[in-house]
């Protein structure tokens, strides 16, 4: 390997021999390419970017939440990006790279179906041949996304082992890979899974910093004090980190899912939340070292949150890496907190925002004080897919400011 | 007897099955049946939660031994509890390795391991980069650390890897995961082929179901067999049909018998070109 | 009236006596703010509809189609801004404008939802009560629009009498208005009613055509041949053309929906389409003169469109004035063809269009080779809306290119 | 009779009701009911699909009318069958009239209303700025074309409206929409005040449910009242109570008695400084 793929402790290659050659070959490519640009491969990815999906994305002002706050707060639009979410740009980044490499075949998976209808979409219009797995319980809660995907011609594998959610869907994906190691490219969803996937995911959604950071010059004359990003594998998380991690007077928070609690049940095997980078433990899990919710014997456990995209028991290395050394501080939002923040946002600023990144807005209405004059959140997708688990979620709970939802109980 | 024992004579049967699938003590029976049936050397499963190299069969094997409560310290006990004489390698993911202990880092496990009397690793999301540290405590305790070759390793890959293989290298028969297929890939021969050089004995996996399977892959000139989906089909049938573990047992020693048998035939029918020295 | 609000016998301001008042003003208001922005209000609308909207939104080459068709083929984004359609470009400016004018509340009316999220949305930003006015029929088709309007805090108003959809909502917010002309704007939905409504609209929508023809020189060096847009009011269409109108290289196509069939059930007053420009005859509807689909008495008859958002008796005054002129060409697409393009350009492009928009590219397939070499299309919004439409529409036809629905039938 | 005739002899009752509502047998004997019951003129609509202008009582009874078969061809054919003495003024939306004949414009419309002996119209979308087609027809024919004044209404706009009125301006005495009201605007009476320079007498409509309406409505100015969604109200409990024709007819006659009474007794009771010359 000539970059190790290491941050710290973290990173790796943890994978079967039979992906080993894939890998190597996805390493050579990441370097020509993307690294290097060569042949163009990034001249046509941003002209793709833009033209297909909808970049640059603002950074708006929310008016009525700076008020709130007393502060200026901006938001990173990333709701704005085509399919609803900043999945899109790893996912484009991935396709296209397959398509430099030669391949003629594309694998996902998929919890939410978020990354699944993003790589979806980017194997619509790139012409690639499109298989997503998907997790039998999530494809029955998701299935819009599910829908989405077949409509834009990919096939949706269910995953029948397990608990049929991301985490087995990652697994079988790996499994085909090592099966179609020759013409088939894996798209993964976040910048989690062996080298080179980490820091390619973070290079092709670091658009979503470098856009941020100049149109925070730009608006404000100066770097923001604080980014705050909601982070389950992180992509989006170091997407919007990546360019100001060399700054030094702008503090990144990683917000994670609180879910119901912090406190684990190590009897039944289940993490009532996400939070990997809190409370988690280093461990090796879908082809990296870095940090894991875990048993104390190494099991991996079921994670949860309220937010599907965060429900994921790992985290991508190299922002567990930049949490241990003190440079991203990381910090957890409960379900209750994160589905208030949904409600907050949608009728104060007139953004319906994912529950993912409610969460961000979650940390700031507890935390606005200690955040400086000058705060980026991150706005990684839109809430239209979470409407039906924003009535269930919302009508288990008191929510003084969520509209009667008596109407909908029933669904929509 | 250490692994280069057990290929010493002939060609080794080397069955695979996941420790306390479907529990503690029906699992015991289904090892010592398949010593009875011939097996030169057991690759014993402790299951990980996520397997990600393991086809539907193993997955499933998995699920049970966990839901029957398998976990690292019981796996100990589960080797100690063994009435066996042939070596046990361990077959787990690197996560269960590197927690074990309250240290991070795998020389407690290593060190539990040759405790119990295990004689060697397969650990299949480990690649040689990424294994030093088991390698040196392995080497500390004298164990061995078996590598899986797989189709598509070639050049200095493979020369990575056998440079840290000991015991016997795990040649992967196809690309994919692990599962009992009706046929035998021949991507063997030329998996073979490559490895002639190399002096570790070959063990051939991914697919045997047969004696008639084993035949062909020993005849193609593995020097053993490893056979994992095939008798894990047969415990999750029983497991289904209710049958007795008794029952179970003895069907895995009858078809251990067969894949035993059909490896020494496949010896005997060796082209004269392709002996090894 | 300083501005006539004809366009040649079209148009006019046929209202009830209490709506004047309100009508004076905001035609006053119309003059001021936006024609000569006054106190900077089309800056700060602009800069609005950038931060908050999405703008500019891509002109795109839609490679895929162009192959197909072997001419360039180029796809105005609308579907990319905020809210998911061209609406809010209109929504958010009438609010806007409602704001400068010191009103305090906001009415509108919706049918499939559209309009009404996108108002909601923009009185959710700008902080203004907002409520909007949907026939009872169509809050029962279109719960997640009911939804989301109520997430942004907007009251939905069930509007019972009639057969509860568009015609009878528009009635009733007139009706609302004239009770409240003091305090409360009425945001239109497209560029129909009473003068200034249709020219503020199209002002307000222009934006489209402004970029598109910017985007256009920029990418091919000259203007288009053809630019196609769906057509139900007419405001994305409108937008669309505004600025080619003086353009005469370029045509412009209006498309209109076929229904299942152009022939009319006079009996039961029932047209099966929504093709006003092409079957329509002229009368007096909603506030304006233009053409309506009306039986041998003058009485407006049930549209119907596959699309929800076309499904309207009337068109705008001024558009049918283009159509009238000869300057535009107005077209249509019945529902199968319509709902065949939906699922190729889902399929071919990644985009899974607004069912309204996909009668535009229903037109492109069946008569590409007469639009020149660079065609564009306003792809006006997205059609995650239509999701539940297109399943039971898919189903009930024998669309060849289509996926599979076995296992949607049951709906999502 | 003409309009100016009906409004000549003290405070003129102007009932509304919807032609064929619910059906057209029924709807003649209603009509004639209110004449029994002191009616002056009769404001009788002829049904549109939109009527924007109009409140849920009137918007239901349209529903029933056009369901019932109304048509403006049959409407004519009412108005030839209806049996009374009193002035009709026709209240539709500008459509219908705008569509009537083959051509495009209000003359065949007009011309046919002359025929059947219509004395007006009242068309509430159609404002002066777009009026004077119809106002060159009705002309033409000798018809009356009252205006809606609003309390919004002011200024040029009056004057405007003012000038093309005839028969009787309608003083629309709460903004909104038609609909009975509990209470009385107290928008009625600046309205009249503004009107007080024009000499054409004024009728207030819109919310007037009972004869102490009618007597509070009188008393401070006006020429005449317009009753309808009181009215329309009992032709919908009627209908949906299967009442007789004739019952219903009995009660619309007690509620003309009543309402005719209030504006008589109105007069009486003005203050001297409100008397008009
Ligand atoms: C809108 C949104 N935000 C955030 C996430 C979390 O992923 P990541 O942490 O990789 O950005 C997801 C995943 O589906 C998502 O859809
Ligand atoms: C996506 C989309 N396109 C088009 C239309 C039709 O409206 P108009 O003709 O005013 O653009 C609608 C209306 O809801 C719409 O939602």
């Amino acid at each position: 390997m000539s970059v190790d793929g290491k941050f710290g402790d973290y990173g790796g290659q943890y994978v079967p021999e039979a992906l080993m050659p894939a890998i190597e070959e996805l390493e050579d490519a990441y370097e020509r390419y993307v690294l290097n640009n060569e042949d163009g491969f990034m001249d046509e990815f941003r002209t793709r970017l833009r033209d297909f999906g909808g970049r640059p994305t603002p950074l708006q002002r929310a008016d009525r939440l700076s008020e709130r706050y007393d502060r200026e707060v901006y938001l990173k639009r990333e709701d704005l990006v085509h399919g609803g979410a900043h999945k899109l740009n790893n996912a484009l980044g991935q396709v296209l790279l397959a398509k430099y490499m030669g391949k003629d075949r594309i694998i996902a998976e998929t919890g939410a179906g978020q990354h699944g209808t993003a790589t979806a979409m980017a194997c619509a219009h790139l012409d690639m041949p499109c298989e997503v797995y998907m997790g039998e319980r999530d494809i029955n809660r998701q299935r819009p996304n599910v829908f989405r995907m077949k409509l834009n011609g990919s096939e949706v594998n269910p995953v029948t082992v397990g608990r049929g959610t991301l985490k087995e869907a990652i697994s079988e994906t790996m499994r085909d890979w090592a099966t179609n190691v020759e013409d088939t490219h894996y798209v993964i969803g976040s910048v989690v899974g062996p080298h080179p996937f980490p820091s390619m995911v973070r290079d092709f959604q670091s658009v979503i910093s470098e856009e941020a950071r100049t149109q925070a010059r730009e608006k404000m004359g100066r770097l923001p004090d604080a980014v705050l990003a909601c982070a389950g594998g992180g992509s989006n998380t170091m997407g919007a980190f990546a360019e100001f991690v060399e700054d030094d007077e702008t503090e990144l928070y990683a917000v994670e899912a609180g879910g119901s609690t912090l406190d684990v049940d190590e009897e039944a095997g289940v993490a009532p939340n996400s939070a990997s980078l809190t409370t988690g433990s280093e461990g090796v899990l879908h082809g990296a070292r870095t940090r894991l919710l875990q048993d104390h014997d190494g099991q991996i456990m079921e994670s949860h949150s309220i937010s599907s995209g965060l429900d994921y028991a790992g985290v991508g290395p190299e922002l567990a890496h930049l949490v241990d050394t003190g440079r991203v501080t990381a910090v957890n939002v409960d379900d209750d907190h994160a589905l208030t923040a949904f409600h907050r946002l949608s009728q104060m600023e007139g953004i319906i925002p994912a529950l993912e990144s409610a969460h961000a807005f979650g940390y700031l209405e507890e935390h606005s004080e200690e955040l400086g004059e000058f705060v980026v959140v991150n706005l990684s997708g839109r809430g239209d897919k979470d409407l039906e688990s924003a009535i269930e979620e919302t009508y288990e709970r008191d929510i003084d400011i969520a509209p009667n939802m008596d109407e909908f109980t029933g669904g929509l | 007897m250490s692994l280069a024992d057990a290929f010493a004579d002939g060609p080794a049967f080397v069955p695979y099955l996941v420790a306390g699938d479907p529990d503690y003590e029906s699992s015991l029976e289904y090892v010592e049946a398949l010593e009875r049936g011939g097996a030169d050397v057991i690759e014993l499963g402790l299951p990980f939660s996520e397997p990600i190299a393991e086809g539907p069969t193993i997955q499933n094997a998995i699920v049970r031994a966990l839901e029957g409560g398998m976990t690292p310290e019981r796996y100990f006990e589960f080797v100690e509890d063994l009435d066996v004489s042939i070596p046990v390698v361990c077959m787990t993911y690197y996560n269960l390795i590197y927690r074990y202990g309250d240290a991070e880092g795998p020389r407690p496990f290593v060190e539990k391991a040759a405790d119990v009397g295990i004689e060697g690793f397969v650990v299949p999301d480990l690649p040689a980069e990424e294994a030093d540290p088991l390698r040196e405590a392995c080497d500390e305790f004298g164990l061995d650390l078996v590598f899986i070759v797989a189709p598509t390793t070639r050049g200095d890959r493979l020369d990575r890897i056998m440079r840290q293989v000991s015991g016997y290298v795990y040649v992967q028969a196809r690309l994919g995961t692990t599962g009992a297929k009706s046929d035998v890939s021949d991507q063997t021969g030329s998996s073979l082929d490559r490895l002639s050089d190399y002096d570790v004995p070959k063990a051939v996996g991914f697919g045997i179901s047969s004696g008639e399977h084993a035949e062909r892959i020993v005849r193609g000139g593995a020097d053993g067999i490893i056979v994992g989906s095939a008798l894990v089909d047969i415990v999750a049938q029983g497991y289904e049909n209710d049958e007795s573990a008794k029952t179970t047992a003895e069907r895995l020693e009858t078809l251990a018998h067969e894949l035993k048998s059909g490896a020494i035939d496949g010896v005997s029918q060796r082209p004269p070109h392709s002996e090894r020295t």
